[in-house]
């Protein structure tokens, strides 16, 4: 059976809510902590994809959502982004290297 | 509810104001598109005709011109600046307010609720809004010709500095400005249209109307419309942050240390190869989003004009989606020798001349499309063939610039004019002649002159060639693109002869166009009355009066029991059962 | 006008047997929030290429940011809130967290702008240096964007006194996926800025 | 619907007009062909890519005279007939011959840049390092190039934008530097040694522009900002023009340069004994 919006009490919410302020709070304390930024940035990647993945699974209410639209939709614009960035960096590196000294 | 009241809404004819300017009904928004696409076609025509005056003529001087164009033509003369303004705006306009109005608004709006089986689209409000927010638009691009320094210099695809900095170009100033704000209302339009197109599409078809019953035309807007969606934002992050280098201060595009106007700029570490990327990362899917819909007019045109079905519907939608994805990958054949990363080069290599096996596939059914059918000649046929066969001989061209190394030779050269000219206005255009010539019975009520027609056909096609075929092998001999004229080298001498050649037959060209255009108002008044279904043709726009009320269709909206392309069905009464022939009637397949 | 009924239909194997209109506005949402995940995925690109340029300075975050963050993860969580309290046709509980979320959205805004201004009381301005363009622009953008999804939460706020239950529906339906995207966003844009 | 569907009697003129026109393309393509000839090839890797260039003009042409042949004669032939002779292949059927274009164009087009066109991209943009090279400085503006050599010492002297001054010292190079005292700066002549890979240090001082060595089969867009490398062996004596193919300004059309490449021994001499210092008056 699919579970419909209704079913989530409020008591789902807040927790949702205080995981996210917890998620931010950490954040904040890693980034301000003398890690190493490579350690840093996965760990705040973690971070933001876990936050991300519960706003869209609960507040946009995704999960309730026609799930293979969302699929080829999420597909797509992630598809999309993910070929510009990724054919874009390169590109940084290379002008990086090739700058007037 | 909420549908049903927009129903009403859209059937309320209203006064002159609320039927004809600010219309919601798709079909007026369609025609609408379609005038505005006609009269900038006029503009763009005519600052190519002026182009053309002066690759032929270099040494001439014009008077007449002069009086038009008192600055940019000073002495009769035209200035170099002045040139290469027409070459940005003819190339700006053309593509995107020629083209995409009449090709992807303008018969999109009209056909696809039409060919859906739905009353409107699905936000008739936002569509008129869309329509609404182009003629401002319209109306800057022509504007920044008279504004100081004239209009926009720095090609269609405005490359900084060029586009960045005032002194750089005489263009550069308020006329890069203009263009700029122009075409971010375009974009805003643009995407106000692909939502509805989307949304439309996916909600609204009739009963019975499944995807792989949609007619073609119904699956190229679509897709084309989410390559829109898609692709367009790079270009508006792109607009954005080049007004803030021109404006503002700022250093996206412009690096340390340019020495411009006998001064060194402030700006500080940027890069210019950051905008090729991000136009490219638009104007490449761009051109795909205007090549589909003119291939889906023509699948839909042909079956009506060989009394069968298209070859390989299956094989066409799925090639259709595969080029779409793949446009999005392959924006860097723009940029092989712009100094980007040669891996990334290699990579965009691949992925381009992947395309080539998609097109290719629609290609060969398109010419297949004609085995064993009864092939009849009219005017929309013969635009329609026409279509095939420019964009077998642009695609073919396309090979040779998709490979890297070929296109170290022939890249800004005319080889890359010709290319284009054979797809982004030769396809495009005869697409959007073969679909005004077989829908003008629907959007006007009236036939159009077939005579007339037939003359404007031969004279295009042969003056197509005449133009763009030349142009190849102007190319091939090194002939580089954006110049004012061809004296200055000696390796270019033997090109000049050609570009007699090339002039001429665009006056042709443009001559057979002012036949279509006769024809066009002509037949408005006194073309012969057309009945619902002049070409005996299956879709469902043809089951809607000529021109179709408000709401399209009086009574119910028909349901569909088959797909679009029934044609010749053996022991049916007809040689086309409609789409809405219930299966008593006739066996379904599809 | 059986067309208007809800219909089965079949599209690419999914059954839609919900109401017409809502899909249509939810799938003319999602489309638009398609657009604008590309629009800030083209400046993320662009900020990759520009960072690696040797003249990247790093901005310190006004920590009045973290501030305006929770604001917003406010505003969003009492907006769920809110629909609930719509689902469950529970009148009070719906308007004063609508209310309470309209508030904290233009909290938010306000707050962006007072972050503004404390930027610029360092010095630091748009042309400063290409991270503080970046940030302005983002910020700038996002809240644009916002303003927009707050005036349709004051609209849709006022409506709830006139406009029937049906219509209300959508409306909180588009405009709240509309605004939980746009927290989505700013936690995005935060990493994008601070983080990356 | 009598009246716009013509006859087939009439309609097959047009037909047989039409499928003529059509056969008539490749021809008239093959006459332009035959009239133009790429210029002349003077560099070790210009072979490379004429010879990309010349298998996709015959493999490309091969198939664009046969489907232009194929698609006249469908015009032809089916104009003709007023009955449908075959109505819908079978969807295996058309996946079937949707292999023969897949497998053309994995062939010519793919084919092409993998097997003969890699190898020369990699040649043109490889950074295999080789001593024997003559290192020279391109810089580009409007509306000119701007040829420095670096001299005996081979090492250019420092350059930076705010020291430009005109005429002077166009290229802004630091005089205080001792790199900068036998720099060698030729205005829009390049000189080259046949033979001899040539390494060119390509720059921008305002736009972007574009060097073309129509010859030489080089194209290279200057960026500013960025020093873009370009290699090349030279393997012609004589004079050769240098164009611009980037859209830089109004000046785009005529901003030429001259390339002279020279015997080796030649060359040399030039070298080591010209006069044509950046700063004359050291
Ligand atoms: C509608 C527009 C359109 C379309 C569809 C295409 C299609 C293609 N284009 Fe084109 N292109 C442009 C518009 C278009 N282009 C424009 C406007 C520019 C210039 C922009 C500028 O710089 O200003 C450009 C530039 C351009 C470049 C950059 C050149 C340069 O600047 O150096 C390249 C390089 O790869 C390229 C490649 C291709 C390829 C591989 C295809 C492929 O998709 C082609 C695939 C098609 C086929 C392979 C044909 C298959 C058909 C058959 C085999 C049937 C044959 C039948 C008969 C002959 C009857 N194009
Ligand atoms: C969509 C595309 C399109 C079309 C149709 C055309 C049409 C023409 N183009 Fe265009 N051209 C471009 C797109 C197009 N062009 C682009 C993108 C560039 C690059 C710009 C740049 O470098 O920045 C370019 C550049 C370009 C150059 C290169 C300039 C240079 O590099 O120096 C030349 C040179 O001859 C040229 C010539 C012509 C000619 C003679 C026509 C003739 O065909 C024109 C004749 C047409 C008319 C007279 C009007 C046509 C139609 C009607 C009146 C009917 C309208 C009806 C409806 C719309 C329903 N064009
Ligand atoms: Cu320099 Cu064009
Ligand atoms: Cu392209």
């Amino acid at each position: 059976m699919v579970k419909t919006f209704n079913d989530v009490s409020t008591k789902t919410y807040w927790k949702i809510w205080s995981l996210l302020l917890l998620i931010t709070l950490v954040m904040m304390l890693i980034d301000t902590a003398a890690l190493a930024r490579t350690l840093l940035v996965s760990l705040l990647l973690v971070g933001m994809l876990a936050k991300a993945s519960l706003i869209a699974a609960y507040f946009m209410h995704l999960r309730f959502e026609k799930l293979s639209l969302v699929g080829i939709v999420t597909a797509g614009i992630f598809f999309t982004a993910a070929a510009l960035f990724f054919l874009i960096a390169p590109d940084g590196v290379w002008i990086l290297k090739s700058a007037v000294k | 509810m909420a549908t049903a009241h927009v129903l009403e809404h859209t059937h309320t004819a209203g006064s002159f104001l609320g039927r004809y300017i600010f219309s919601q009904d798709h079909k007026v928004i369609g025609i609408q598109y379609f005038l505005t696409a006609m009269v900038m076609a006029l503009v763009a025509g005519f600052l190519a005709i002026m182009m053309r005056l002066q690759l032929a003529f270099p040494n001439e001087t014009w008077p007449l011109l002069e009086k038009l164009f008192p600055l940019g033509m000073e002495g009769g003369v035209m200035k170099p600046e002045f040139y290469l303004s027409l070459v940005t705006m003819h190339g700006t306009l053309m593509v995107f307010f020629v083209i995409s109005f009449a090709l992807v608004s303008g018969f999109g709006n009209f056909l696809i609720p039409l060919q859906i089986g739905a009353r409107d689209m699905a936000y008739p409000f936002l569509n008129m809004l869309s329509y609404w927010t182009i003629v401002p638009a319209c109306l800057l691009m022509i504007a920044s010709f008279f504004v100081e320094g004239g209009a926009a210099a720095a090609g269609w695809t405005a490359y900084p500095p060029l586009s960045a900095v005032q002194n750089a170009v005489p263009g550069s100033g308020w006329g890069q400005t203009l263009w700029l704000l122009a075409m971010a209302l375009f974009i805003v339009s643009f995407t106000m249209g692909g939502l509805n197109y989307v949304a439309t599409i996916l909600t609204h078809r009739t009963q019975g109307m499944s995807m792989m019953r949609l007619p073609l035309t119904i699956w190229t807007m679509f897709i084309a419309a989410i390559l829109a969606l898609l692709a367009f934002p790079a270009l508006t992050a792109a607009a954005i942050m080049l007004l803030f280098d021109r404006h503002f201060g700022t250093s996206f595009f412009l690096p340390s240390g340019l020495y411009i106007g006998e001064q060194v700029l402030p700006h500080q570490g940027g890069t210019p190869l950051l905008w090729q990327h991000l136009f490219w990362f638009l104007g490449h899917p761009e051109v795909y989003v205007l090549l589909l819909p003119a291939l889906g007019l023509t699948l839909d045109i042909i079956p009506a004009f060989t009394r069968k079905p298209v070859f390989g519907y299956r094989v066409t939608v799925t090639s259709l989606l595969v080029i779409a994805v793949l446009s999005l990958i392959v924006w860097g054949h723009h940029m092989f020798v712009s100094g980007m990363n040669p891996y990334l080069g290699e990579f965009f290599s691949i992925g381009t001349l992947l395309i080539t096996l998609p097109s290719a596939a629609i290609g060969l059914n398109l010419i297949a499309s004609l085995w064993g059918g009864s092939v009849r000649l009219t005017t929309p046929m013969l635009f329609a063939l026409g279509v095939i066969a420019l964009f077998g001989t642009g695609g073919l061209g396309g090979i040779f610039l998709g490979n890297a190394v070929s296109d170290v030779y022939l890249h800004d050269s005319y080889f890359v004019v010709g290319h284009f000219h054979f797809m982004i206005g030769g396809v495009t255009l005869f697409g959007i002649f073969a679909g005004t010539y077989y829908w003008f019975p629907k959007m006007f009520g009236r036939m159009m002159s077939e005579r007339l027609g037939k003359i404007h056909f031969w004279l295009s096609l042969a003056s197509f060639y005449g133009m763009f075929l030349g142009m190849h092998f102007l190319g091939l001999a090194g002939a580089p693109r954006r110049y004012y004229s061809f004296t200055q080298f000696s390796f270019l001498e033997p090109v000049v002869s050609l570009q007699l050649i090339v002039t001429i037959s665009s006056f042709v060209f443009a001559a057979a166009q002012v036949i279509f255009l006769l024809n066009f108002f002509y037949s408005l008044k006194k073309g012969s009355k057309a009945d619902k279904n002049p070409w005996n043709a299956t879709t469902l726009e043809w089951t809607a009066d000529s021109p179709p009320p408000h709401g399209n269709w009086n009574g119910e909206v028909p349901r569909v029991y088959r797909w679009p392309y029934e044609y010749s069905l053996p022991d049916a009464p007809q040689d086309f059962t409609p789409q809405t022939t219930p299966p008593a009637e006739a066996k379904v397949t599809m | 006008m059986n067309q208007h009924s809800a219909v089965r239909r079949d599209l690419g194997g999914l059954e839609f047997s919900r109401e017409q209109a809502a899909f249509r506005s939810t799938i003319g949402i999602w489309m638009f929030l398609t657009t604008v995940t590309m629009l800030f995925a083209a400046f993320t690109s662009s900020y990759i290429i520009r960072r690696a340029s040797a003249d990247w300075q790093e901005i310190v975050p006004p920590p009045i940011l973290w501030l305006n963050t929770l604001v917003l993860i406010g505003s969003s969580s009492s907006l769920v809130l809110a629909q609930r309290g719509l689902r469950r046709s529970h009148a009070v509980s719906f308007r004063t967290y609508l209310v309470l979320s309209c508030l904290l959205g233009i909290g938010f805004l306000i707050g962006q702008i007072v972050c503004w201004v404390q930027l610029s009381r360092q010095g630091i301005f748009l042309p400063t240096n290409p991270h503080s363009s970046f940030f302005y622009i983002l910020t700038g953008l996002h809240g644009l964007h916002l303003l927009g999804g707050v005036m349709a939460l004051v609209y849709g706020t006022m409506k709830t006194w006139s406009a029937d239950s049906v219509r209300m529906d959508h409306l909180f339906r588009v405009s709240s996926i509309y605004w939980h995207f746009m927290a989505g966003l700013w936690l995005y844009i935060l990493f994008v800025l601070f983080v990356l | 619907m009598e009246e716009a569907q013509r006859t087939v009697g009439r309609q097959s003129v047009t037909g047989m007009l039409l499928a003529l026109v059509m056969a008539a393309v490749p021809l008239v393509a093959i006459l332009y062909a035959t009239h133009t000839r790429l210029p002349f090839v003077a560099s070790q890797h210009g072979s490379g890519i004429d010879s990309m260039i010349n298998y996709t003009l015959i493999t490309v042409g091969v198939v664009f005279i046969v489907a232009h042949l194929i698609f006249a004669y469908f015009i032809w032939r089916f104009s003709r007939q007023d009955r449908v002779t075959s109505r819908l292949a079978s969807t295996k059927a058309e996946w079937r011959w949707t292999l023969i274009p897949v497998i053309v164009m994995i062939l010519i087009a793919e084919g092409g840049v993998l097997v003969i066109g890699m190898p020369v991209w990699r040649e043109l943009y490889g950074t295999a390092e080789s001593d024997n090279v003559v290192t020279v400085e391109v810089t580009a503006e409007q509306f000119a190039w701007n040829v420095r050599y670096p001299g005996k010492d081979g090492i250019f002297g420092q350059t930076a934008p705010a020291r430009i001054e005109l005429p002077v010292n166009p290229l802004g190079v630091d005089p205080t530097d001792p790199n900068a005292n036998d720099d060698l700066y030729l205005g829009p002549e390049l000189k080259l040694p046949v033979n001899k890979p040539a390494r060119i240090l390509l720059r921008s001082k305002d736009v972007l522009h574009s060097f073309f060595l129509p010859h030489q089969r080089i194209k290279q867009d200057a960026v500013p900002g960025m020093v873009i490398e370009v290699r090349f062996v030279p393997t012609e004596i004589g004079e050769f023009e240098i164009a611009c193919t980037e859209l830089c300004g109004l000046g785009h059309y005529k901003m030429r340069g001259v390339l002279t490449v020279m015997p080796q021994e030649e060359f040399h001499r030039w070298y080591t004994e010209s006069t044509d210092l950046y700063f004359p008056g050291e």
